[in-house]
Protein backbone atom coordinates (compact mmCIF):
# COMPACT_ATOMS: atom_id res chain seq x y z
CA UNK A 1 0.00 0.00 0.00
CA UNK A 2 1.26 3.40 -0.74
CA UNK A 3 0.28 6.86 0.31
CA UNK A 4 -0.25 9.24 -1.89
CA UNK A 5 -0.61 13.26 -1.13
CA UNK A 6 -1.02 16.16 -3.67
CA UNK A 7 -0.58 19.88 -3.87
CA UNK A 8 -1.57 23.16 -4.86
CA UNK A 9 -3.27 23.12 -8.32
CA UNK A 10 -2.66 19.39 -8.88
CA UNK A 11 -4.93 18.71 -5.16
CA UNK A 12 -7.52 21.00 -6.94
CA UNK A 13 -7.07 19.16 -10.34
CA UNK A 14 -7.16 15.32 -8.62
CA UNK A 15 -10.09 16.85 -6.23
CA UNK A 16 -8.69 15.45 -3.09
CA UNK A 17 -5.88 15.98 -0.76
CA UNK A 18 -4.66 12.24 -0.29
CA UNK A 19 -5.75 8.90 -0.58
CA UNK A 20 -4.11 5.42 -0.38
CA UNK A 21 -3.81 3.20 -2.58
CA UNK A 22 -3.20 -1.06 -2.92
CA UNK A 23 -1.08 -1.08 -5.40
CA UNK A 24 2.13 -3.03 -6.84
CA UNK A 25 3.89 0.07 -8.41
CA UNK A 26 7.76 0.38 -7.29
CA UNK A 27 8.28 3.69 -9.63
CA UNK A 28 6.40 7.01 -9.28
CA UNK A 29 6.29 6.25 -12.88
CA UNK A 30 4.29 3.01 -12.61
CA UNK A 31 2.16 4.69 -10.10
CA UNK A 32 1.29 7.47 -12.52
CA UNK A 33 0.41 4.88 -15.09
CA UNK A 34 -2.16 3.31 -12.84
CA UNK A 35 -3.44 6.38 -11.70
CA UNK A 36 -4.22 7.43 -15.36
CA UNK A 37 -5.94 3.87 -15.73
CA UNK A 38 -8.11 5.04 -12.92
CA UNK A 39 -9.18 8.21 -13.70
CA UNK A 40 -9.04 10.90 -16.76
CA UNK A 41 -7.68 13.88 -14.42
CA UNK A 42 -4.23 12.29 -13.37
CA UNK A 43 -3.84 12.80 -17.15
CA UNK A 44 -1.53 16.10 -15.64
CA UNK A 45 0.45 13.74 -13.12
CA UNK A 46 2.68 12.52 -16.26
CA UNK A 47 3.72 15.96 -17.36
CA UNK A 48 7.88 17.14 -17.03
CA UNK A 49 6.61 19.85 -14.76
CA UNK A 50 5.20 17.56 -12.43
CA UNK A 51 8.08 17.12 -8.92
CA UNK A 52 7.78 13.85 -7.01
CA UNK A 53 8.45 13.90 -2.89
CA UNK A 54 8.59 10.39 -1.36
CA UNK A 55 8.63 10.13 2.32
CA UNK A 56 9.67 13.55 2.45
CA UNK A 57 12.64 13.58 -0.01
CA UNK A 58 12.92 15.12 -3.73
CA UNK A 59 12.66 11.60 -6.00
CA UNK A 60 12.60 11.25 -9.51
CA UNK A 61 10.35 9.36 -12.00
CA UNK A 62 12.64 6.43 -11.57
CA UNK A 63 13.26 6.11 -8.07
CA UNK A 64 12.29 3.21 -6.10
CA UNK A 65 9.14 2.82 -4.20
CA UNK A 66 8.52 0.79 -1.33
CA UNK A 67 4.95 -0.40 0.62
CA UNK A 68 3.81 2.05 3.13
CA UNK A 69 5.83 4.94 1.64
CA UNK A 70 4.21 8.52 1.20
CA UNK A 71 4.32 9.96 -2.35
CA UNK A 72 3.36 13.67 -2.95
CA UNK A 73 2.68 15.26 -6.36
CA UNK A 74 3.91 18.68 -6.37
CA UNK A 75 3.10 21.49 -8.99
CA UNK A 76 6.36 23.78 -10.07
CA UNK A 77 7.43 25.02 -6.69
CA UNK A 78 7.11 29.34 -6.46
CA UNK A 79 7.98 30.25 -3.14
CA UNK A 80 10.60 33.15 -2.63
CA UNK B 1 31.38 26.26 11.91
CA UNK B 2 28.43 28.90 10.61
CA UNK B 3 25.34 29.81 12.58
CA UNK B 4 22.33 28.98 10.48
CA UNK B 5 19.18 30.30 11.31
CA UNK B 6 15.56 28.87 9.58
CA UNK B 7 11.84 29.12 9.80
CA UNK B 8 8.83 28.86 8.40
CA UNK B 9 6.70 30.95 9.71
CA UNK B 10 2.69 31.38 9.55
CA UNK B 11 2.96 34.73 11.20
CA UNK B 12 4.17 37.82 10.25
CA UNK B 13 7.81 38.65 11.22
CA UNK B 14 9.95 41.88 11.45
CA UNK B 15 12.97 42.05 8.07
CA UNK B 16 15.00 44.58 10.58
CA UNK B 17 15.28 42.32 13.54
CA UNK B 18 16.58 39.59 11.62
CA UNK B 19 18.88 42.00 10.08
CA UNK B 20 19.96 42.57 13.11
CA UNK B 21 20.51 39.17 14.20
CA UNK B 22 22.29 38.41 10.73
CA UNK B 23 24.73 41.97 11.75
CA UNK B 24 25.31 40.02 14.97
CA UNK B 25 28.25 41.32 17.04
CA UNK B 26 31.14 39.03 15.77
CA UNK B 27 34.14 40.66 15.42
CA UNK B 28 34.88 38.47 12.28
CA UNK B 29 32.15 39.45 10.36
CA UNK B 30 32.82 42.74 8.35
CA UNK B 31 29.55 41.98 5.28
CA UNK B 32 26.42 41.05 5.39
CA UNK B 33 24.06 40.93 2.70
CA UNK B 34 20.31 40.44 2.58
CA UNK B 35 17.04 39.85 0.21
CA UNK B 36 13.81 40.85 1.56
CA UNK B 37 10.61 39.26 -0.87
CA UNK B 38 7.54 41.12 0.06
CA UNK B 39 3.99 41.06 -1.06
CA UNK B 40 3.86 43.14 -4.41
CA UNK B 41 0.54 44.98 -4.96
CA UNK B 42 -0.66 44.54 -8.46
CA UNK B 43 -4.06 45.74 -10.00
CA UNK B 44 -6.39 43.39 -8.45
CA UNK B 45 -4.79 41.70 -5.69
CA UNK B 46 -6.69 41.30 -2.43
CA UNK B 47 -4.42 38.53 -0.51
CA UNK B 48 -1.50 36.30 -1.62
CA UNK B 49 -1.77 32.93 -0.12
CA UNK B 50 1.21 30.79 0.57
CA UNK B 51 0.83 26.71 0.76
CA UNK B 52 3.53 24.28 1.61
CA UNK B 53 4.62 20.85 2.24
CA UNK B 54 5.74 20.96 5.72
CA UNK B 55 8.11 19.26 7.42
CA UNK B 56 9.90 19.35 3.71
CA UNK B 57 10.16 22.84 3.24
CA UNK B 58 11.98 23.44 6.52
CA UNK B 59 14.38 20.47 5.26
CA UNK B 60 14.66 22.02 1.88
CA UNK B 61 15.86 25.21 3.42
CA UNK B 62 18.16 24.06 6.17
CA UNK B 63 19.55 22.12 3.07
CA UNK B 64 20.03 25.48 0.92
CA UNK B 65 21.42 27.37 3.94
CA UNK B 66 24.09 24.31 4.92
CA UNK B 67 25.25 24.10 0.88
CA UNK B 68 26.17 28.04 0.74
CA UNK B 69 28.24 27.33 4.17
CA UNK B 70 30.02 24.75 1.83
CA UNK B 71 30.26 26.97 -0.99
CA UNK B 72 31.18 30.27 0.93
CA UNK B 73 33.46 31.04 4.24
CA UNK B 74 30.45 32.33 5.69
CA UNK B 75 29.75 33.62 9.57
CA UNK B 76 25.82 33.23 9.83
CA UNK B 77 22.67 32.57 7.34
CA UNK B 78 18.96 33.14 8.05
CA UNK B 79 16.49 31.96 5.90
CA UNK B 80 12.99 32.88 6.75
CA UNK B 81 9.94 32.19 5.10
CA UNK B 82 6.47 33.10 5.34
CA UNK B 83 3.17 30.61 4.57
CA UNK B 84 -0.06 31.41 4.91
CA UNK B 85 -2.48 34.69 3.92
CA UNK B 86 -0.93 37.87 3.42
CA UNK B 87 -1.59 41.33 2.58
CA UNK B 88 -0.25 43.12 0.07
CA UNK B 89 3.67 45.09 1.69
CA UNK B 90 4.29 41.90 4.21
CA UNK B 91 7.28 40.32 4.44
CA UNK B 92 7.10 36.76 2.20
CA UNK B 93 10.78 35.64 2.43
CA UNK B 94 13.99 37.42 3.81
CA UNK B 95 17.14 35.60 3.66
CA UNK B 96 21.02 36.52 4.45
CA UNK B 97 24.55 35.66 4.44
CA UNK B 98 27.02 37.68 7.33
CA UNK B 99 30.47 36.73 6.42
CA UNK B 100 34.10 38.04 6.47
CA UNK B 101 34.43 39.29 2.85
CA UNK B 102 31.51 41.07 0.66
CA UNK B 103 31.65 38.81 -2.46
CA UNK B 104 30.97 35.53 -0.41
CA UNK B 105 27.91 38.10 1.27
CA UNK B 106 26.34 38.97 -1.47
CA UNK B 107 27.07 35.59 -3.75
CA UNK B 108 25.32 33.26 -0.69
CA UNK B 109 22.25 35.93 -0.56
CA UNK B 110 21.61 35.67 -4.58
CA UNK B 111 21.96 31.45 -4.38
CA UNK B 112 19.91 31.10 -1.22
CA UNK B 113 16.90 33.36 -3.26
CA UNK B 114 17.51 32.05 -6.41
CA UNK B 115 17.60 28.07 -5.65
CA UNK B 116 15.32 28.88 -3.31
CA UNK B 117 12.62 29.49 -5.63
CA UNK B 118 12.94 25.79 -7.22
CA UNK B 119 14.26 23.61 -4.25
CA UNK B 120 11.79 24.20 -1.63
CA UNK B 121 7.95 23.13 -2.03
CA UNK B 122 6.09 26.65 -1.33
CA UNK B 123 3.06 27.61 -4.08
CA UNK B 124 1.96 30.93 -4.36
CA UNK B 125 -1.98 31.75 -4.86
CA UNK B 126 -3.07 35.08 -5.42
CA UNK B 127 -6.62 36.09 -4.55
CA UNK B 128 -7.86 39.18 -6.56
CA UNK B 129 -11.00 40.55 -7.09
CA UNK B 130 -12.10 38.69 -9.80
CA UNK B 131 -10.78 35.71 -8.60
CA UNK B 132 -8.31 33.25 -6.91
CA UNK B 133 -5.32 31.73 -9.37
CA UNK B 134 -2.19 29.46 -8.38
CA UNK B 135 0.75 31.45 -9.58
CA UNK B 136 2.90 30.22 -12.83
CA UNK B 137 6.34 29.65 -12.35
CA UNK B 138 8.70 31.86 -14.69
CA UNK B 139 11.22 30.44 -17.01
CA UNK B 140 13.39 32.93 -15.94
CA UNK B 141 13.41 31.68 -12.18
CA UNK B 142 14.29 28.27 -13.42
CA UNK B 143 17.03 29.40 -15.49
CA UNK B 144 18.24 31.81 -12.39
CA UNK B 145 18.62 28.78 -10.41
CA UNK B 146 20.16 26.58 -12.61
CA UNK B 147 23.09 28.73 -13.07
CA UNK B 148 23.88 27.51 -9.30
CA UNK B 149 23.05 24.08 -9.47
CA UNK B 150 25.31 21.08 -10.44
CA UNK B 151 23.76 17.87 -11.74
CA UNK B 152 22.90 16.64 -8.42
CA UNK B 153 21.02 19.86 -6.98
CA UNK B 154 21.84 21.07 -3.70
CA UNK B 155 23.98 19.29 -1.25
CA UNK B 156 22.95 17.15 1.72
CA UNK C 1 10.93 58.28 -10.35
CA UNK C 2 13.40 56.16 -7.63
CA UNK C 3 13.28 57.58 -4.76
CA UNK C 4 16.84 58.30 -3.22
CA UNK C 5 18.60 58.99 -0.40
CA UNK C 6 22.12 59.02 0.44
CA UNK C 7 24.31 60.59 3.40
CA UNK C 8 27.52 60.70 4.52
CA UNK C 9 27.34 60.66 8.57
CA UNK C 10 29.83 61.17 11.14
CA UNK C 11 27.59 59.18 13.81
CA UNK C 12 26.84 55.59 14.30
CA UNK C 13 23.87 54.64 12.06
CA UNK C 14 20.71 52.12 12.12
CA UNK C 15 20.60 49.52 9.82
CA UNK C 16 17.96 48.07 10.76
CA UNK C 17 16.11 51.05 10.26
CA UNK C 18 17.61 51.82 7.15
CA UNK C 19 16.30 48.39 5.68
CA UNK C 20 12.82 49.60 7.09
CA UNK C 21 12.59 53.20 5.10
CA UNK C 22 14.05 51.07 2.42
CA UNK C 23 11.27 48.09 1.67
CA UNK C 24 8.88 51.19 2.83
CA UNK C 25 5.27 50.52 1.88
CA UNK C 26 5.02 50.92 -1.60
CA UNK C 27 2.48 48.81 -3.57
CA UNK C 28 4.99 47.73 -6.42
CA UNK C 29 8.41 47.15 -4.85
CA UNK C 30 8.08 43.23 -3.87
CA UNK C 31 12.09 42.71 -3.76
CA UNK C 32 14.36 44.50 -1.21
CA UNK C 33 18.55 43.95 -1.39
CA UNK C 34 21.01 45.35 0.99
CA UNK C 35 24.89 45.21 1.76
CA UNK C 36 26.03 46.14 5.19
CA UNK C 37 29.81 47.14 5.67
CA UNK C 38 30.75 46.68 9.53
CA UNK C 39 34.29 47.77 11.19
CA UNK C 40 35.86 43.59 11.25
CA UNK C 41 37.35 42.78 14.59
CA UNK C 42 41.12 41.75 13.52
CA UNK C 43 43.60 41.07 16.10
CA UNK C 44 45.20 44.57 17.42
CA UNK C 45 42.57 46.64 15.89
CA UNK C 46 41.51 49.23 18.24
CA UNK C 47 39.81 51.74 16.36
CA UNK C 48 39.17 52.24 12.40
CA UNK C 49 39.06 55.73 11.04
CA UNK C 50 37.17 56.91 7.87
CA UNK C 51 38.42 60.20 6.24
CA UNK C 52 36.64 61.74 3.12
CA UNK C 53 36.63 64.80 0.79
CA UNK C 54 33.66 66.71 2.13
CA UNK C 55 31.43 67.56 -1.02
CA UNK C 56 32.87 65.40 -3.17
CA UNK C 57 31.85 62.24 -1.15
CA UNK C 58 28.17 63.27 -0.94
CA UNK C 59 28.29 63.49 -4.65
CA UNK C 60 30.00 60.86 -5.89
CA UNK C 61 27.29 58.87 -3.68
CA UNK C 62 24.44 60.56 -5.07
CA UNK C 63 26.16 60.04 -8.74
CA UNK C 64 26.07 56.19 -7.64
CA UNK C 65 22.80 55.95 -6.60
CA UNK C 66 21.79 58.08 -9.84
CA UNK C 67 23.12 55.72 -12.10
CA UNK C 68 22.10 52.46 -10.45
CA UNK C 69 17.94 54.30 -11.08
CA UNK C 70 19.06 54.36 -14.78
CA UNK C 71 20.71 50.73 -15.30
CA UNK C 72 17.78 49.44 -13.20
CA UNK C 73 14.04 49.25 -12.59
CA UNK C 74 14.26 50.74 -8.98
CA UNK C 75 11.92 52.19 -6.65
CA UNK C 76 14.39 53.41 -3.54
CA UNK C 77 17.75 53.18 -3.41
CA UNK C 78 20.16 54.29 -0.06
CA UNK C 79 23.63 54.57 0.41
CA UNK C 80 24.71 55.84 3.79
CA UNK C 81 27.88 55.66 4.22
CA UNK C 82 29.92 56.63 7.74
CA UNK C 83 33.27 58.78 8.58
CA UNK C 84 35.36 59.73 11.67
CA UNK C 85 36.33 57.12 14.25
CA UNK C 86 34.88 53.72 14.18
CA UNK C 87 35.28 50.75 16.72
CA UNK C 88 34.82 46.81 16.17
CA UNK C 89 31.49 46.27 14.66
CA UNK C 90 30.09 49.72 14.18
CA UNK C 91 28.26 49.97 10.64
CA UNK C 92 30.78 51.47 8.20
CA UNK C 93 28.24 51.49 5.24
CA UNK C 94 24.64 50.46 3.96
CA UNK C 95 23.32 50.33 0.49
CA UNK C 96 20.30 48.88 -0.89
CA UNK C 97 17.87 48.77 -3.72
CA UNK C 98 13.68 48.52 -3.75
CA UNK C 99 12.80 47.10 -7.29
CA UNK C 100 9.74 45.06 -8.11
CA UNK C 101 12.20 42.33 -9.27
CA UNK C 102 14.56 40.69 -7.55
CA UNK C 103 16.83 40.42 -10.12
CA UNK C 104 17.55 44.07 -10.46
CA UNK C 105 17.67 44.97 -6.62
CA UNK C 106 20.52 42.29 -5.89
CA UNK C 107 21.98 43.92 -9.11
CA UNK C 108 22.01 47.45 -8.50
CA UNK C 109 23.41 46.26 -4.43
CA UNK C 110 25.81 44.76 -6.30
CA UNK C 111 26.92 47.09 -8.54
CA UNK C 112 26.72 50.40 -6.11
CA UNK C 113 29.38 48.96 -3.48
CA UNK C 114 31.50 47.66 -5.88
CA UNK C 115 31.26 50.99 -7.69
CA UNK C 116 31.51 53.12 -4.43
CA UNK C 117 35.14 51.22 -3.37
CA UNK C 118 36.65 53.19 -5.87
CA UNK C 119 34.67 56.09 -6.94
CA UNK C 120 34.16 57.66 -3.86
CA UNK C 121 37.07 59.82 -1.71
CA UNK C 122 37.10 57.84 1.11
CA UNK C 123 39.96 56.29 2.79
CA UNK C 124 40.11 54.02 5.96
CA UNK C 125 42.82 54.10 8.48
CA UNK C 126 43.42 51.13 11.03
CA UNK C 127 45.12 51.72 14.59
CA UNK C 128 46.48 48.90 16.47
CA UNK C 129 48.31 48.22 19.16
CA UNK C 130 51.15 48.59 17.20
CA UNK C 131 50.75 51.74 14.90
CA UNK C 132 48.24 53.65 12.47
CA UNK C 133 48.50 52.59 8.84
CA UNK C 134 46.52 53.59 6.14
CA UNK C 135 44.59 50.38 4.91
CA UNK C 136 45.97 49.17 0.89
CA UNK C 137 44.17 48.81 -1.89
CA UNK C 138 43.19 45.27 -3.23
CA UNK C 139 43.41 44.30 -6.49
CA UNK C 140 40.41 42.32 -6.29
CA UNK C 141 37.84 45.64 -5.53
CA UNK C 142 39.52 47.14 -8.80
CA UNK C 143 38.16 44.38 -10.32
CA UNK C 144 35.36 44.16 -9.18
CA UNK C 145 34.37 47.84 -9.50
CA UNK C 146 35.71 47.46 -13.55
CA UNK C 147 33.18 44.61 -14.42
CA UNK C 148 30.29 47.47 -14.00
CA UNK C 149 32.32 50.65 -15.45
CA UNK C 150 32.09 51.52 -18.97
CA UNK C 151 35.29 53.45 -20.14
CA UNK C 152 32.55 56.42 -19.29
CA UNK C 153 32.54 55.24 -16.05
CA UNK C 154 29.84 56.30 -13.26
CA UNK C 155 27.21 59.05 -15.54
CA UNK C 156 26.18 62.24 -14.34
CA UNK D 1 47.05 80.90 -8.67
CA UNK D 2 46.07 77.30 -8.02
CA UNK D 3 44.65 75.70 -4.62
CA UNK D 4 45.79 72.41 -4.01
CA UNK D 5 44.82 69.59 -1.80
CA UNK D 6 46.33 66.55 -0.38
CA UNK D 7 44.53 63.66 1.29
CA UNK D 8 45.00 60.77 3.69
CA UNK D 9 48.59 59.00 2.90
CA UNK D 10 49.36 61.64 0.18
CA UNK D 11 49.18 64.33 3.03
CA UNK D 12 51.18 62.65 5.12
CA UNK D 13 53.65 62.25 2.41
CA UNK D 14 53.96 66.15 1.62
CA UNK D 15 53.82 66.87 5.16
CA UNK D 16 50.70 69.37 4.44
CA UNK D 17 46.87 69.31 4.28
CA UNK D 18 46.98 71.91 1.46
CA UNK D 19 48.62 75.22 0.19
CA UNK D 20 47.96 78.01 -2.56
CA UNK D 21 50.83 78.13 -5.58
CA UNK D 22 51.93 80.63 -7.57
CA UNK D 23 51.92 78.63 -11.42
CA UNK D 24 51.15 78.63 -15.39
CA UNK D 25 50.63 74.65 -15.43
CA UNK D 26 47.50 73.85 -17.23
CA UNK D 27 47.05 70.51 -16.36
CA UNK D 28 47.39 68.44 -13.47
CA UNK D 29 50.35 66.94 -15.03
CA UNK D 30 52.70 69.84 -15.52
CA UNK D 31 51.46 71.08 -12.17
CA UNK D 32 52.73 67.68 -10.88
CA UNK D 33 56.53 68.23 -12.46
CA UNK D 34 56.30 71.66 -11.12
CA UNK D 35 55.86 70.45 -7.91
CA UNK D 36 58.06 67.59 -8.09
CA UNK D 37 61.05 69.98 -8.52
CA UNK D 38 60.36 71.73 -5.90
CA UNK D 39 60.48 69.41 -3.26
CA UNK D 40 61.29 65.35 -3.34
CA UNK D 41 58.38 64.20 -1.26
CA UNK D 42 56.23 65.07 -4.43
CA UNK D 43 58.10 62.06 -6.15
CA UNK D 44 54.62 60.11 -5.00
CA UNK D 45 52.05 62.56 -7.42
CA UNK D 46 53.68 60.83 -10.18
CA UNK D 47 52.44 57.34 -9.23
CA UNK D 48 49.77 55.85 -11.81
CA UNK D 49 47.52 55.13 -8.83
CA UNK D 50 47.02 59.41 -7.70
CA UNK D 51 43.47 60.19 -8.34
CA UNK D 52 43.15 63.73 -9.08
CA UNK D 53 40.20 65.81 -8.44
CA UNK D 54 39.51 69.36 -10.02
CA UNK D 55 36.79 71.83 -8.55
CA UNK D 56 35.17 68.59 -6.98
CA UNK D 57 35.27 66.36 -9.76
CA UNK D 58 37.51 63.37 -10.97
CA UNK D 59 39.37 64.32 -13.66
CA UNK D 60 42.49 63.25 -15.71
CA UNK D 61 46.44 64.17 -15.61
CA UNK D 62 45.71 65.77 -18.82
CA UNK D 63 42.27 67.59 -17.96
CA UNK D 64 42.57 71.31 -18.27
CA UNK D 65 43.54 73.71 -15.66
CA UNK D 66 42.22 77.84 -14.98
CA UNK D 67 43.48 80.08 -12.35
CA UNK D 68 41.74 79.82 -9.44
CA UNK D 69 40.88 75.86 -9.30
CA UNK D 70 40.91 73.76 -7.03
CA UNK D 71 43.13 70.46 -7.36
CA UNK D 72 43.20 67.73 -5.13
CA UNK D 73 45.76 64.94 -5.06
CA UNK D 74 44.35 61.47 -3.52
CA UNK D 75 45.34 58.13 -2.71
CA UNK D 76 43.60 55.03 -4.33
CA UNK D 77 39.81 55.23 -2.86
CA UNK D 78 38.87 52.70 -0.17
CA UNK D 79 36.00 52.78 1.51
CA UNK D 80 32.62 50.68 1.39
Amino acid sequence: MLHIRYFASLRDQMGRTEESLETTASTPKALIAELQARDRQAELLGEPFVRIIINDEIAELESPLSPGDTVAFCPPFSGG
Amino acid sequence: MAQIEVEVLDQPFDPAAALSRLSGNDADCGAVASFLGQVRGEGELIALELEHYPGVTDKALKRIAHTATERWNLSRVIILHRVGRMETGEPIVFVGAAAPHRRAALDATGFMIDVLKTEAPFWKKTHTVSGSHWVEVRESDNAASARWLSDKGVTE
